[in-house]
């Protein structure tokens, strides 16, 4: 299992479009953060560089800033197993 | 008086009379001073200790209080005690804490009957007009007829019943079908007897009683509540409004002062009953 | 002459034991038969008197106000019920007839403290250690009764030891002890009978009361005084005795008047001689009228 | 909602950069996997419980750690109650808690034997269980030997038990086996029979099978409340801040509110009427005149889907039957109804004028004709809720069905908002009393014990020979202590009630009846409560959440819970003392030698085995049991008995209700399974949907496409609707007890208070029951506020403070006071009249003169 979180400062007035493009991403999930121009953002991924990849990408959807990994899982933890309800 | 020496007055003249006197009436004074200083910490009251009912303002109560105690023989529920020396309560004062004994609010009033000195106001007649304090929905969020649940203690224990503390009911926004069941206290109602406090279920009180001039805000000089002024008057305090007229399309109703726009429902008739009982067989599907 | 530290030795000796301490027992009898009645509510559920020393309700058909309280309480402007006028003019009445200062000696349950303190002071043989006016206890009254005037509250009852012992005892003590304590050590190291003949603005108020008071103790024999010195020590108001023990030369009558003798009869325990008796203040009359003192005085004294 | 680990992670990676960002996510899920495993923050575990006290319903969440119960909140995902409580709930937790919990068997003894004067002193479970065994025996062989060539509808039975709407579902369920089946006895009676006879048997009547149509949603769909006879804002707390809500909220909403004192719910009602007492039959039936005179009855309804009806009238008291009141009735307990056309019963109610009405309740006819128009009106949508007002009533099987009526004949049933509606007492007077089995006329799944293929349907289903059941209706609730005083029942066994602090008349029949050394008492009780005290043998209890359970409320929603935490000391759960009594007996020695030479494969078993060792209530093993999110919880009984007994019980009663040739259908549950995943559900389950509304189409599975409505409990699926007259109370105050007296309960306590008195907060808001009375019935006697005044009546007397500005407000002559104070006990007073049909005591209406001490 493979997972972290990015902050994706995007401009505000597009940030609705830059989420429905990062979403079409595999893996990635917005979380919210459009109507600060601040995507949330959680990918989900096989190794390190296929995530560290799809980062490099955002870059080039038009219309985003910057993007800042803030948070970054690995672990071989049966990933299904319940945690709550 | 004879007694100013232990019989060396002989000896004393004027000089030594004077300065002696003097160092006495200097040392007596300071001492006064400082009396009077620690007199009124002494004697500051604290929040949570209740005087008894009629008891005058705590000011000249302290004045009228000659310490005596018999109020506190003549409670039949025990509830009050005396101020002790190193109390926070100024000693020898009757006082009760009504989380743990309140004020059961006797008819006859014993306690003011048994003050010899107006101490506590002879002039209380109704137990309902005592005023020993004020009780105070002290905290809204851990008050759980704010949350919605149903406790309502206070409002049931309470002795001027649906009066002193009133139940207002509000729509539970959160849940969505449930009613919350307010305590909401009237001061001119109650007489911080303190039985709503003692009663409360919480670890520390929601509703405490404090001293009336802690617990009541004040409303600004100038300003009136119209709705009540209107009320007290029994009429409007200014011109009674006109009569309005509308534009309105047909089955359409304005009501100035109550609903506002009123549309008749089509074809359906208000009671009485319609007396053809067809009109109740050809109901039927409406809930389908 | 006999030890200074045994008071009335010499009366013990030649009167017994009983009869040289007559007077002091009878005291602490009316002293703790009077706790006792107020206790008896309170511990066992038999209500004689209800209240304390500053006002009692006796039998729900007799009430007893101190004045000296009351005083105050009026003084910062309060109207005071019925009850509790009637209360005083009974209590002032009472004290008129046998004497302001017997409250100290009869009533006051102080006076055991500052009584043993007195007596522990003999015994350890502690000297006195600073001076103080006798008659600060009137400027104390002063102060007690201008704190309510321009206070507008009963200041002294915050501090009074005296009412505090008493209702302490019936209603619960607290820290009110420390403050006993204080007064039976000031007592015992700073100023011999300091509290009770020096400070208290308690007995200074029944002094004044006493003033013209009937029941006296007089030194009727005063002629078979053999100096031994025993009513003085013992006296808590030594400075009543002498103007009227060694005043025959000087046409004082027999009657000892000063107000401050409290008619505890201490004196007349320890005299071996028998000098004094409880008499009444027109003793003095008698002896101004027949000029034969001895006789006359005795048909009017008191006989426990 | 589940969440996995990899959502778990996301989540906490969403929060992290959402932090970092300053930015709030709302549908992010962290708080409580943030440690992990189950437990949240504090190291609690937390799982769902069904409240331990009214028929409510509400479902809590209680917090455990370290083996204690240390917390709770209401279980904001429960429909009933949305995360609420009322004050009993708040205090859940403490109710195990009570300083003086029994922990050990204690049995009478003197000189080291059992002695019936003796005093209590702890014993062992085996020298307790043996005791009690010898004491069943000896009379199980009395009966035996009597009953000898007898026919099964004759057969009578010395052995008893009496239990509780407070037993969990299988705990009821293997209570009626052990006694139906297996002691052949149907001398077992809930304590549901003082609180909920009186409906079940207008139910019956009426539509041919138990419990409301409607469900709690009518709260938030009716345009119109009733309350006859029930104070919901402080018995049913939460459902009554429902219906405020709905009152607030909807527009032209209406709260009627018919009582014999006023009580909190007049707070709300803009129609309050202070009838007197019994005169309820009266205004019911003026209702249903006004109706037809009116012409508004819905004809349509009433030619489809009602028969009319009337029931034999003067049926006595249910008194003993020398007393003078049951010589006197014509028809005593006679309730066999007769067919009427519609134009007879417009006839039996037409005397009922609203002056009538009026002049017999003291309610003024402007009230009463408000009350009516309501009914009447088509476009109002009507509830009416009851409890123990209309059900402990002399006439309470008759004022039931009164009610029924009116909404029969308007059509009002059966449809959201449209609602007859009796609400329960008990937590699961419905699951438990009604459902399974425990009254003394019934079987599993509202089969009756009087009717033979229901005995043979049973019998089936249990594999017992043919006629092992006993077809002789036992003694209910109120005979049992006569029965006990007249030595006819010798064992007694009671089980999570309360009965010597509830049942009426105490000093003449319950104590005499107890302590009759012809008889054996156990007790089985958490507490050392009245009924302890006057018992034989006391049994420590394991309560409520000690122990896997569940109910079922008054909507018919079932609910289960796991076991939370150990029962203290050698304390053990119902179900494990009825279960393990059964190991002490040979068939030999309950059954007769020519029935079990019809099944001779259960000779020299115990009836242990064959009861609940039966391939079918053993047939789950020992399993782990878990929550969704893996914490592991006990299960005592399993660890124990080796197989899971509650899935067993449970599935085995499922066969009553679910099986393919069930006698009575619109009865089925869902899988043991299910229940422990939902906030409770609603039967019938029908292919694992659960059921609103009952008998009307589109809601309840059981009516056909183009039915509409039908009231399938009924052979032609029409609902009788039964015409009754006014008829007095048996004991009216008179010139000497010149006082109505009501007993009732207040919201801070439940029932006998042997638990909620066990909470300090609780007792001290509310310490001592009080007797609320009128100001000028208080004056005349010279009674203040506070002043204790001896209660008195013919049966007995207590003391207790009065009260006349409290929250109760009876009218000149009427008295209410409160029974859960075990220090002053109500039941002293009461009269044991009961209503005849239901056999249900009426605690409302006795006579009482109350003097100043």
């Amino acid at each position: 299992m493979n997972i972290c979180s990015a902050i994706v400062h995007a401009r505000p007035e597009v940030a609705s479009v830059v989420q429905a493009h990062l979403e079409a991403f595999e893996g990635v999930e917005v979380h919210g953060g459009a109507d600060a121009g601040k995507l949330i953002v959680t990918l989900e991924g096989q190794g390190d560089d296929a995530l560290a990849d799809t980062m490099a990408k955002f870059n080039e959807v038009t219309g985003v800033i910057n993007t800042v990994m803030i948070y970054h899982y690995c672990g071989e933890e049966p990933a299904d197993k319940e945690v709550m309800k | 008086m004879s007694d100013s020496g232990d019989g060396k007055g002989k000896g004393v003249n004027r000089r030594q009379f004077l300065s002696q006197t003097l160092k006495t009436a200097c040392g007596v004074g300071l001492m006064g001073m400082g009396l009077g200083f620690y007199a009124k910490q002494a004697e500051s009251l604290p929040a949570m200790a209740i005087r008894p009912p009629g008891a005058l303002p705590e000011k000249d109560f302290l004045g009228a209080c000659i310490r005596c105690g018999l109020c506190v023989r003549d409670c039949p529920y025990d509830i009050l005690s005396l101020g002790q020396l190193g109390d926070t309560v100024a000693t020898g004062t009757p006082y009760f804490y009504a989380r743990t004994d309140p004020c059961e609010m006797c008819e006859d009033i014993p306690c003011v009957v048994a003050c010899p000195t107006n101490a506590l106001d002879h002039g209380l007649t109704n137990i309902n007009d005592a005023r020993m304090g004020l009780a105070v929905l002290v905290d809204q969020e851990t008050c759980i007829a704010f949350q919605g649940l149903r406790c309502e203690v206070c409002f049931n224990v309470c002795p001027i019943r649906g009066k002193a503390i009133s139940l207002e009911y509000e729509h539970n926004v959160r849940s969505g079908k449930h009613a919350r069941f307010l305590p909401i206290v009237h001061s001119d109602a109650c007489t911080g007897c303190g039985l709503c406090e003692k009663a409360c279920i919480l670890e520390e009180a929601a509703i405490k009683i404090f001293p009336t001039h802690l617990a009541k805000g004040e409303l600004g000089g100038h300003y009136r509540l119209g709705w009540k002024e209107k009320e007290k008057a029994g009429k409007s305090l200014v011109t009674p409004d006109v009569e309005h007229r509308y534009n309105l399309p047909e089955g359409v109703r304005y009501d100035l002062q109550g609903k506002g726009l009123i549309v008749e429902p089509e074809g359906q008739q208000p009671m009485p009953l319609p007396s053809n009982p067809l009109d109740r067989l050809n109901r039927g599907l409406e809930n389908q | 002459m006999a030890d200074k530290s045994v008071a009335g030795a010499d009366a013990i000796a030649t009167k017994g034991w009983w009869k040289a301490h007559q007077w002091l027992i009878l005291r602490r009898v009316s002293q703790l038969s009077i706790l006792a009645l107020f206790l008896l509510g309170p511990l066992a559920g038999v209500w004689i008197v209800k209240g304390n020393l500053a006002a009692s309700m006796t039998l729900d058909l007799l009430p007893l106000t101190d004045p000296h309280v009351l005083l105050q309480s009026v003084l910062s402007g309060v109207v005071p019920e019925l009850s509790a006028i009637a209360g005083v003019v009974i209590v002032i009445v009472f004290y008129l007839l046998v004497g302001g200062r017997v409250y100290c000696s009869w009533v006051c349950p102080v006076n055991m403290v500052t009584d043993t303190a007195a007596w522990l002071r003999r015994k350890l043989g502690i000297k006195a250690a600073s001076q103080m006016a006798r008659s600060t206890r009137y400027w104390m009254l002063g102060l007690t009764l201008v704190l309510p005037l321009v206070t507008g509250s009963l200041v002294w009852e915050l501090f009074n030891p005296v009412s505090m012992l008493f209702r302490g005892i019936v209603f619960g003590m607290g820290m009110a002890w420390l403050l006993i304590v204080g007064v039976f050590l000031f007592d015992l190291f700073i100023v011999k009978n300091g509290w009770c003949g020096r400070l208290c603005p308690v007995g200074a108020f029944y002094s004044l009361l006493g003033t013209g008071s009937a029941i006296r103790i007089v030194a009727a024999d005063r002629e078979r005084c053999n100096d031994c010195m025993d009513c003085f020590v013992v006296c808590p108001e030594k400075q009543v005795i002498r103007p009227t023990l060694k005043g025959a030369d000087k046409g004082v009558g027999p009657v000892i008047l000063a107000a401050n003798c409290t008619n505890c009869g201490r004196c007349i325990d320890v005299c071996a001689k028998d000098v004094f008796q409880f008499g009444t203040r027109f003793n003095n009359l008698m002896v101004n009228a027949s000029g034969n003192p001895a006789d006359d005085g005795k048909q009017h004294t008191v006989q426990p | 909602m589940k969440l996995t680990r990899r959502d778990f992670v996301k989540n906490n990676a969403a929060a992290a950069a959402a932090v970092a960002a300053g930015v709030t996510l709302p549908a992010i899920q962290v708080a409580h996997a943030a440690t992990g495993d189950g437990v949240d923050a504090d190291g609690i575990r937390w799982d769902k419980v069904a409240c331990r006290f009214c028929g409510t319903g509400c479902s809590v969440l209680v917090g455990t750690k370290g083996g204690k119960m240390v917390a709770s909140q209401g279980d904001p995902d429960a429909p009933v109650n949305k995360g609420l409580n009322c004050i009993k709930g708040y205090f859940l937790p403490k109710i195990l808690y009570g300083s003086d919990r029994l922990t050990q068997p204690l049995l009478r003894k003197k000189g080291g034997q059992f002695a019936k004067d003796g005093k209590f002193e702890p014993v062992s479970w085996d020298e307790a269980f043996d005791v009690m065994a010898e004491k069943w025996k000896v009379a199980l062989k009395k009966d035996m030997e009597k009953n000898a060539g007898q026919p099964v509808d004759k057969m009578i039975s010395s052995v008893g038990m009496f239990g509780s709407g407070q037993w969990t579902v299988w705990e009821g369920y293997a209570a009626s086996k052990l006694m139906k089946a297996g002691f052949r006895s149907n001398n077992l009676d809930p304590n549901a029979r003082h609180c909920m006879a009186s409906a079940v048997g207008a139910f019956i009547r009426a539509f041919g099978i138990d419990e409301p149509m409607g469900c709690y949603d009518d709260l938030e769909h009716a345009d119109a409340f009733v309350l006859w006879g029930a104070n919901m804002a402080e018995m049913h707390p939460i459902l009554w801040s429902r219906l405020t809500d709905t009152r607030l909220t909807r527009a032209d909403c209406e709260v009627h509110v018919l009582s014999t004192y006023e009580h909190r719910c007049f707070e709300l009602a803009d129609n309050g009427m202070v009838f007197h007492p019994q005169s309820d039959l009266a205004i019911a039936n003026y209702i249903a005149n006004y109706i037809i005179q009116n012409k508004a009855y819905n004809e349509e309804f009433i030619g489809k889907h009602v028969n009319f009806t009337k029931t034999p009238t003067d049926i006595g008291y249910g008194l003993r039957p020398e007393h003078p009141l049951e010589k006197a009735a014509k028809n005593a307990a006679k309730g066999k109804l007769s067919k009427i056309s519609f134009e007879e019963y417009a006839a039996s109610v037409a005397p009922y004028t609203v002056e009538k009405a009026s002049e017999l309740s003291g309610v003024p006819a402007k009230n009463l004709e408000r009350l009516a128009k309501l009914y009447a009106d088509p476009n109002k949508k009507v509830s009416s809720f009851w409890t123990m007002g209309m059900n402990q009533h002399t006439r309470g099987v008759w004022m039931n069905g009164l009610v029924y009526n009116i909404h029969l004949l308007m059509g009002k049933i059966s449809e959201p908002g449209n609602s007859p509606f009796s609400l329960t007492g008990q937590p699961s007077a419905c699951g438990t009393a009604r459902e399974v089995g425990t009254f003394c006329h019934r079987l599993p799944a509202d089969l009756v014990v009087a009717n033979p293929a229901h005995r043979k349907f049973s019998e089936q289903i249990w594999k017992l020979p043919e006629e092992t059941l006993n077809g002789k209706v036992g003694y209910h609730a109120v005979l049992m202590h006569r029965m006990l005083k007249d030595s006819k029942l010798n064992t007694f066994w009671v089980m999570c009630n309360n009965n010597m602090q509830a049942a009426a008349n105490l000093n003449e029949e319950s104590y005499p009846g107890w302590r009759n050394p012809a008889n054996f008492i156990t007790v089985s009780d958490p507490y050392p409560t009245v009924s302890a005290m006057a018992a034989d043998l006391i049994l420590p209890t394991a309560m409520w959440a000690e122990k896997e359970g569940a109910y079922g409320n008054a909507e018919r929603r079932t609910q289960f819970w796991r076991q939370q935490v150990k029962a203290p000391g050698d304390s053990r759960s119902d179900l494990w003392q009825l279960m393990e009594f059964a190991k002490r007996f040979q068939m030999e020695e309950v059954w007769p030698a020519e029935l079990l030479d019809k099944v001779p494969e259960y000779k020299g078993k115990t009836l242990f085995d064959v009861l609940y060792a039966n391939g079918q209530v053993d047939k789950f093993p020992l399993q782990e049991v878990k929550d969704s999110q893996g914490n592991v919880y006990d299960n005592d009984e399993m660890a124990h008995f080796g197989f899971y007994p509650q899935k067993g019980l449970f599935e085995e009663y499922r066969m009553f209700n679910s099986a393919d040739n069930i006698i009575k259908k619109g009865h089925e549950m869902a899988p043991f399974d299910d229940y422990h995943k939902a906030r409770g559900i609603r039967w019938p389950v029908v292919n694992g949907k659960e059921t609103l509304w009952r008998f009307r189409e589109g809601y309840d599975p059981h009516v056909a496409k183009g039915e509409g409505v039908k009231f399938y409990g009924k052979p032609d699926g029409r609902a009788n609707i039964i015409t009754a007259p006014f008829e007095p109370a048996a004991e009216s105050p008179d010139k000497e007890f010149d006082l109505w007296l009501c007993t009732g309960r207040v919201l801070e306590h439940w029932h006998s208070g042997s638990m909620t008195r066990r909470v300090p907060e609780l007792h001290r808001a509310v310490p001592d029951a009080v007797v609320f009375m009128h100001k000028n019935d208080a004056k005349k006697r010279r009674l203040r506020d506070g002043q204790m005044a001896k209660l008195q009546s013919r049966r007995g007397e207590l003391l207790a403070r009065v009260e006349t500005r409290g929250r109760n407000r009876p009218p000149e002559g009427l008295v209410f006071i409160p029974w859960f104070d075990a220090s002053r006990l109500v039941n002293k007073l009461t009269l044991d009249a009961t209503d005849p049909l239901s056999k249900e005591t009426d605690y409302k209406k006795c006579a009482v003169k109350i003097i100043k001490v």
